[in-house]
């Protein structure tokens, strides 16, 4: 069978070496009552089988090009170098567990490191761990970590954060207790100010405001932020935030339906004993040679259990990893390239779109940079007609945003070449 | 050999990748922007050309151990051959290019591999549905013990206390903790399982749940599992069953069965799905009928032929990750189960425990074997007679690593001391298994006439033993503030 | 620019140690009228805008599904496991040069012993060689060594051998003055018989009675199988040809228009002298330990220079890294299975295809394997109709031989199921 | 670590794969095939599962130094980076899954890439057209010489004679002699280039043509190339340009413009396509106008839009291969070309030139320079200097193993005694070539002061120095029937 090494004889060998007769003797403990028969699956399949079946799935889901492709949300087409996959791909990588045993797992370790040091240089904080699960529960640890740091039961959450990033905030700070606000002034009692930036719209917020009013309620400002944004924006160190978190997905990973992709976490030195998940520091061997441990680990659940940051165990490293070689192959002024081609096209659609009869700006006074709300004249039925066309139009916000109806959020990337454009451009005319 | 880092092989003038142009006319980002909203510093990512990065992380590649290359034989981590169908799987364009924002009626195949997905989980573990959201075990454990509150307050009903044994997965307290509960601890018998006389002790009306893996974290079925889910429910209180150990009985029992309410998977476990040096996996949970008004939203429901996404669920306990879960991780596992199928999925159990226990009876004179066979599907030893060597668990995992071998879990479970956890898997063979037994004896030998030898490995490998300690002192030394060395991250020199 | 390391610093600080001012000091023999300004040829895109590129052309290409097709004529869709392409992607593997270098190339020399261990189990001969470029030039190769080892010039190519193969040969004959011959009695001129079996129209010939004959003559017998079809057929050491070559597709390489590929050649131990390539045998070193290099090499272009068997120096050592696999992943049983399940589809489609009015077989007293002949009405049209449906149909063999007229051969394989030949089927009958 | 052979790992009663059945009514081969026309012995394949498979190739895998890993300084050979990109390009389904019978109007795009590849070697290499049919290079040089021949032979010219420097590569008189020329050697003067009096002594009414390389096998350009053009064109002879040594200056100079009438090119070479471990690569050929009508059939033509092949040419020499190539390769070559565009091409050429040129001179001290630099994109250093320590060209190359480099080239060309010769490429960085050349002065000062130790290198690779002459003794033995052991192949022991 696939995947299987004995052979029969092997298993004869095997069972009298152990002293048995079959292997119904090894399972002994288990009571008869709870015995099956078998499983109520289907027999396994060739491979060329199995590939045809889950082959003819994959047939099933549209697959809109990527430079037709308008919608982001959290998720966007970017280029991916082939680099990414190359590494990525690696058995070497793939097929390894969490580095415990350091001296066989330099590789990854190092790797991790080196995506540790990226994001804190990208955010512009002190220190940054080895990845968590996405977005979402790195939104949501952050708020853990400061309702620990300040005992403070109450977390604000400020403007159009990404909905499903709050919906997983709350659904882990019920547990804990804590309260989550939606807006409004930081006081004695809150925890942290959380704000996104760019916010779900893909407008700007008031960052730095944002942070100085947290700090002055004794709050921790934590900043989601867009990992490609911050090669044009000020990054959350830059204005004093306290904790800053994100999805990775555009750092070299396919949208996939969702994930896997990679949540980020840094801080500042006052915070690190509160960080989740794994951290990795540089270490010596007796003959001196520099070589990366898992450090700090004492924070975590298998020393620490119940008390432990947080319970996450098994976390994102192979995606951490593909961000790495993704930043390395763009380098500081490759990702700010890629930032700015965004940030062009997403103005030069935006000012064709607003020439639309009925297309009008939302928040017209407020920055953008690749991604941007617009209302249309009837959202339904623009996304129709240009799905029938081949082209991923714009996000309908209305769905989480009652205030928003028939509002639609466009994006644009390098992948979205002119011509790309001008095709949506000409369904909306027709 | 080691390799330097990305940061130290950078050069300042090295050209950046050729990259698309914008072709349209529209303003730069400092034309519009106020001043204040823009980085100040670039940030300092290294400059390296397409070569140089290529050989950089296939250097780094070659200094990692994997099951691609050696026996790993990690306990409780069931690290199984992961088959390269699974990766050609994921990779189809119709699975890794979909957006998650897609009507629908577009991705009716996506929705269709989870509905099937769901349906083979619940079969293999016996329960009614399933979520396949939760990332990984962990935060599996922590989304089945929000449902179960949920339910118990739902049912008016406030539990506060979350019991879990002594052997148990660190995961399993701090996700209870990170739920709101009170962790109670419930102690191991001599024999290496639960002790219901503890656990009769510790149930009490305040008790939600008793989180258990089975086979435990040694490697012993819980014989009285069925007297056991008859104590905890007969307080009113849930079963939860960490579903970590599951690779020990595919097709020779289900949880469901054993009277759990709640089941989580580890399909970067289980079902192959490949670790990734620390992830990404997937853990879906599974739910006896009681818990399914409870999952995260959204479910997949099939309605007339059509696939949708239900996300009218009033009693749910709300999302615990963006969009749909770890989608990839599930493409794999849903093809690994395919070509597997019940029968293979079965003799895969069968191998594994065969396997653990030929490997346990090569080694059971040469290491401590603390508790009675026969074990499931794996078995925990102990280093405790070296001890007087001087020789502890942790020399015999470093001696294993020059010997080509990947190291067994050690000091866990924390009940057993100088614990060795030995999980062969069904995916090694006999000769495989031979060779390592052969080298334990070897360093058990070594252990004997020169202990001190231990202490010097590895030695093959591009570094020696590292000083965790020194470098936890230099981390302390940087969060007092009392040295600019981070430690945990690279800095420019000249910063 | 892309894949290029040197930034400027880079180079002037080279430049500087050389001990020159400008780039232009180091081309100073080169006399200037032929120096050029630049290559007409136009800038270097991103690698996006490249893939993007790439990827147009390949869409302007029609890909006939596995399932649908039914097109041989010496290249043929199989079931290729994924384990193949995981391997030969190891750039350990596909980055090294030829192993000039024993020690530090042990993994492509033992892969290739075990690829000339494979080769001579499937040929039943004695030493199979490390690869040539295709089944033409095995064939041609193979003749070359007859005229070598016999002293004589003219070789015999009986009955259907693939008529490109033919081209191929004949023009290696010509370079050395060597005559061909299409058919006729083997004489004391005769160097070697060629035949091929199954044929090329997928026919078995009496490969025992042509040996014979052949070995009656003084002459060799050379032998170009399907390697597929040596785990039914009797293989040309069991009938005692001499030399046994082929074309390696089918174990596990895609179609990819037709190449790269890989020849096979295999030979009695008295030809292995005279094998043209590179052969790699075992060696041990001073400690005793067992290791791969280079064998024979005097036979070879790089020491013999002009009386060299061959002038092949890179062959296609990847590709029979993927025979080698490939057959690794059968084994004996598997490989047995994909030749018997391809036989006995092929035999009920033709079956069922000689039921259509108008379709007969073509030779019905001769025994084929997985590929048959069959006359239609109007080749051009049955072909035209299925397309249209997506079918690759028979390939119409009339362009190489008068006599075949509207002759189709099909071929069925393990990816044909039962229901696309349904499909084919419901089509013919429309 | 060493790794048994798959046959050795192999045991009888493995499962073989799942595979699908034939799920039709038809007979079994035994059935209706004669019985002596049926497989007597089955073929000792192995037989192992997938885990063990693909470990073992793993395995194998990391005793191999690559370019991924190592500088490859292989003279000669232009071991540059292959960029990662050009396999995914050949591995789309639009290229890799299309059969070389499908009508030509289902493969416009296929045609389009191959006439457009077509289009830019002719540019780079200054030419009218070029064949994509030969494998590798030195079936081109066959393939270009059959041109030749067939050219002079309509022209009612017999011409039997090719000349050939002493410098060049053994595939060139192998490859004159293949088409049935006899093969003239032509001296090399003290300068390294080719001697002109000499050559004017050689050619005579009888020669075909000239085989040249330039820059020759010795990293030096021919600077008299027009003269020597004049001089075999006065004889109505041709000049044939082996494209090893293109990598030295693209868009700087053409073969072209230097009077050569008919080029190959190694796209394994100089258009980054992967060497393989030995292939496959592609030799295309480009030829002058005159040489066109014998074009091996069948090209590649453009009538009105549309892309054809064209069989239909009288005059060609035939085929050379089977269908049309190596198209995978062309593939990779052209998205190479696509990538780096004319700008591109050119700096990669001077880059490598400088490389070289900085190589040598750091090694100028160390080594013996026989010739004057500058040199192009390679230079021939010897060992001579070394020899009266006992001290080889060999040695030195195994002494660099075991600091992680590839060797060079050694002992070719022939005529520079002791030979090493090295080829840095454009792809490697300037920390590289410092570190190499510092490995080569320490081992130079090794030969210095410990000569034998070097004999006694590699000692970090999986083996030492291999006997190669006792394996040529038991390989005599086998093939003059003194022995059943082939050497040349894995025998099973009870066979
Ligand atoms: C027994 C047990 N429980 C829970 C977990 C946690 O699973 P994960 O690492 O996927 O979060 C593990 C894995 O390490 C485990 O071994
Ligand atoms: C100078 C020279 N000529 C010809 C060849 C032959 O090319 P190929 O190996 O592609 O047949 C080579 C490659 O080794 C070479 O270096």
């Amino acid at each position: 069978m696939p995947y299987l090494v004995h052979s029969p004889e092997d298993r004869s060998a095997m069972l009298e070496a152990v002293g048995v007769r079959e292997m119904n003797d090894l399972l002994v403990d288990i009571p008869q009552s709870l015995r099956l028969e078998s499983l109520r699956l289907p027999d396994g399949l060739s491979e060329f089988e199995t590939m045809a079946q889950v082959a003819a799935l994959a047939k099933r889901n549209y697959v809109y090009p990527d430079r037709l492709t308008f919608r982001g949300g959290g998720i966007y087409r970017r280029f991916i170098p082939a680099a990414v996959a190359a590494v990525t791909s690696k058995p070497e990588f793939y097929t390894a567990y969490t580095p415990y045993q350091a001296e066989a797992s330099q590789g990854t370790l190092q790797a991790i490191y080196e995506f540790q040091t990226l994001i804190a240089e990208l955010t512009a904080l002190d220190v940054a761990n080895a990845s968590l699960y996405d977005g979402a529960t790195a939104v949501a640890e952050a708020a853990m970590m400061a309702y620990v740091h300040t005992g403070r039961d109450e977390v604000i959450v400020s403007g159009y954060v990404h909905p499903e990033y709050v919906q997983v905030l709350r659904a882990f700070s019920e547990g804990r207790g804590i309260k989550v606000r939606k807006g409004g002034e930081p006081s004695r009692k809150t925890a942290a100010v959380i704000f996104q930036q760019p916010d779900f719209l893909g407008l700007l917020v008031d960052a730095r405001g944002l942070t100085n009013a947290a700090h002055d309620a004794g709050a921790l400002a934590i900043a989601c932020v867009d990992p490609i944004s911050v090669a044009i924006l000020a990054p959350p160190g830059e204005y004093g935030a306290d904790i800053a978190v994100g999805e990775g997905q555009q750092l070299g990973l396919p949208p996939s339906l969702g994930g896997p992709h990679v949540g980020f976490i840094a801080c500042r030195r006052e915070l690190v004993r509160k960080l989740p998940g794994r951290l990795v520091g540089a270490a010596h061997d007796a003959a001196g040679r520099r070589g990366f441990v898992l450090a700090l680990a004492a924070r975590e659940q298998h020393i620490r259990r119940e008390r432990a940051t947080s319970n996450i165990c098994t976390n994102h490293s192979l995606c951490a990893l593909a961000a790495a070689v993704y930043l390395t192959y763009m380098g500081p002024y490759g990702l700010r390239q890629v930032a700015e081609v965004s940030f062009q096209r997403a103005h030069a659609l935006a000012e064709r779109l607003s020439s639309l009869p009925g297309w009008e700006p939302v928040f017209p006074e407020r920055q953008f940079l690749s991604e941007f709300p617009i209302r249309v004249p009837k959202s339904s039925s623009v996304l129709k007609k240009l799905s029938r066309k081949g082209i991923l139009g714009g996000l309908d916000v209305h769905r989480w945003f009652r205030e928003l109806k028939d509002v639609l959020t466009f994006t644009c990337t390098e992948v979205n070449d002119p011509q790309a454009m001008d095709e949506l451009l000409a369904v909306l005319r027709s | 050999m080691t390799e330097p880092l990305s940061f130290e092989l950078s050069r300042p003038a090295v050209d950046p990748p050729r990259l698309p142009e914008a072709d349209v006319v529209g303003p730069a980002p400092a034309d519009v922007l106020p001043r204040d909203a823009l980085r100040a510093k670039a940030p300092g990512l290294p400059r390296l050309s397409e070569p140089e990065i290529m050989r950089h992380y296939s250097r780094l590649a070659s200094l990692n151990y994997s099951i691609s290359e050696n026996f790993y034989p990690l306990g409780s981590c069931t690290m199984k051959y992961n088959p390269v169908a699974n990766e050609a799987a994921a990779a189809l364009p119709g699975f890794a290019d979909l957006h998650p924002y897609q009507d629908e009626s577009t991705i009716q195949g996506a929705l269709e591999l989870m509905w099937r997905l769901e349906q083979a989980l619940c079969a293999v573990v016996g329960v009614d549905r399933a979520t396949l959201q939760p990332a990984a075990g962990a935060h599996g454990e922590w989304t089945a013990l929000r449902m179960i509150r949920a339910y118990q307050h739902s049912r008016g009903e406030t539990r506060t206390e979350v019991l879990v044994p002594d052997s148990a997965h660190g995961t399993n307290p701090a996700s209870a903790a990170l739920s709101g509960f009170q962790v109670v601890e419930v102690k191991s018998g001599g024999d290496g399982r639960i002790s219901l006389a503890d656990l009769e002790s510790k149930l009490s009306p305040r008790t939600s749940a008793l989180m258990l893996t089975n086979p435990n974290t040694l490697g012993l079925f819980e014989r009285e599992i069925l007297d056991i889910a008859e104590l905890v429910h007969s307080t009113g209180a849930m079963l939860y069953y960490d579903g970590a150990n599951l690779n020990a009985f595919m097709g020779i029992c289900r949880p469901g069965d054993m009277g759990f309410d709640a089941v989580h998977m580890n399909l970067h476990k289980t079902f192959t799905t490949p670790h990734g040096g620390g992830g990404p996996g997937a853990g879906p949970v599974g739910v006896k009928a009681e818990l399914v008004p409870f999952l995260p939203a959204p479910t997949v429901e099939r309605k007339n032929g059509e696939l949708t996404l239900d996300y009218k669920r009033p009693q749910s306990i709300g999302r615990v990750r963006s969009f749909y879960g770890n989608f990839g991780m599930l493409v794999r596992a849903y093809t690994y189960i395919l070509a597997m199928g019940g029968d293979g999925l079965s003799q895969a159990s069968q191998d594994a425990v065969l396997s653990a226990n030929y490997l346990r009876k090569l080694l059971e004179n040469d290491l401590e074997m603390p508790h009675d066979g026969p074990c499931m599907h794996e078995f925990v030893a102990s280093a405790h007679n070296l001890n007087h060597d001087g020789v502890r668990a942790l020399d015999i995992a470093k001696a294993l690593l020059d010997r080509d071998f990947y190291a067994p879990t050690v000091y866990f479970p924390l009940v057993v001391p100088e614990a060795i956890m030995v999980e062969p898997t069904e995916t090694e063979s006999k000769a495989t298994l031979d060779a390592f037994a052969q080298a334990v004896k070897e360093i058990v030998a070594q252990a004997r006439t020169d202990p001190q030898s231990l202490h010097d490995e590895p030695k093959k490998l591009p570094v020696g033993r590292l000083d965790e300690v020194a470098a936890a002192r230099r981390i302390n030394a940087y969060l007092q503030g009392q040295s600019e060395d981070p430690v945990l991250r690279w800095k420019a020199p000249e910063d």
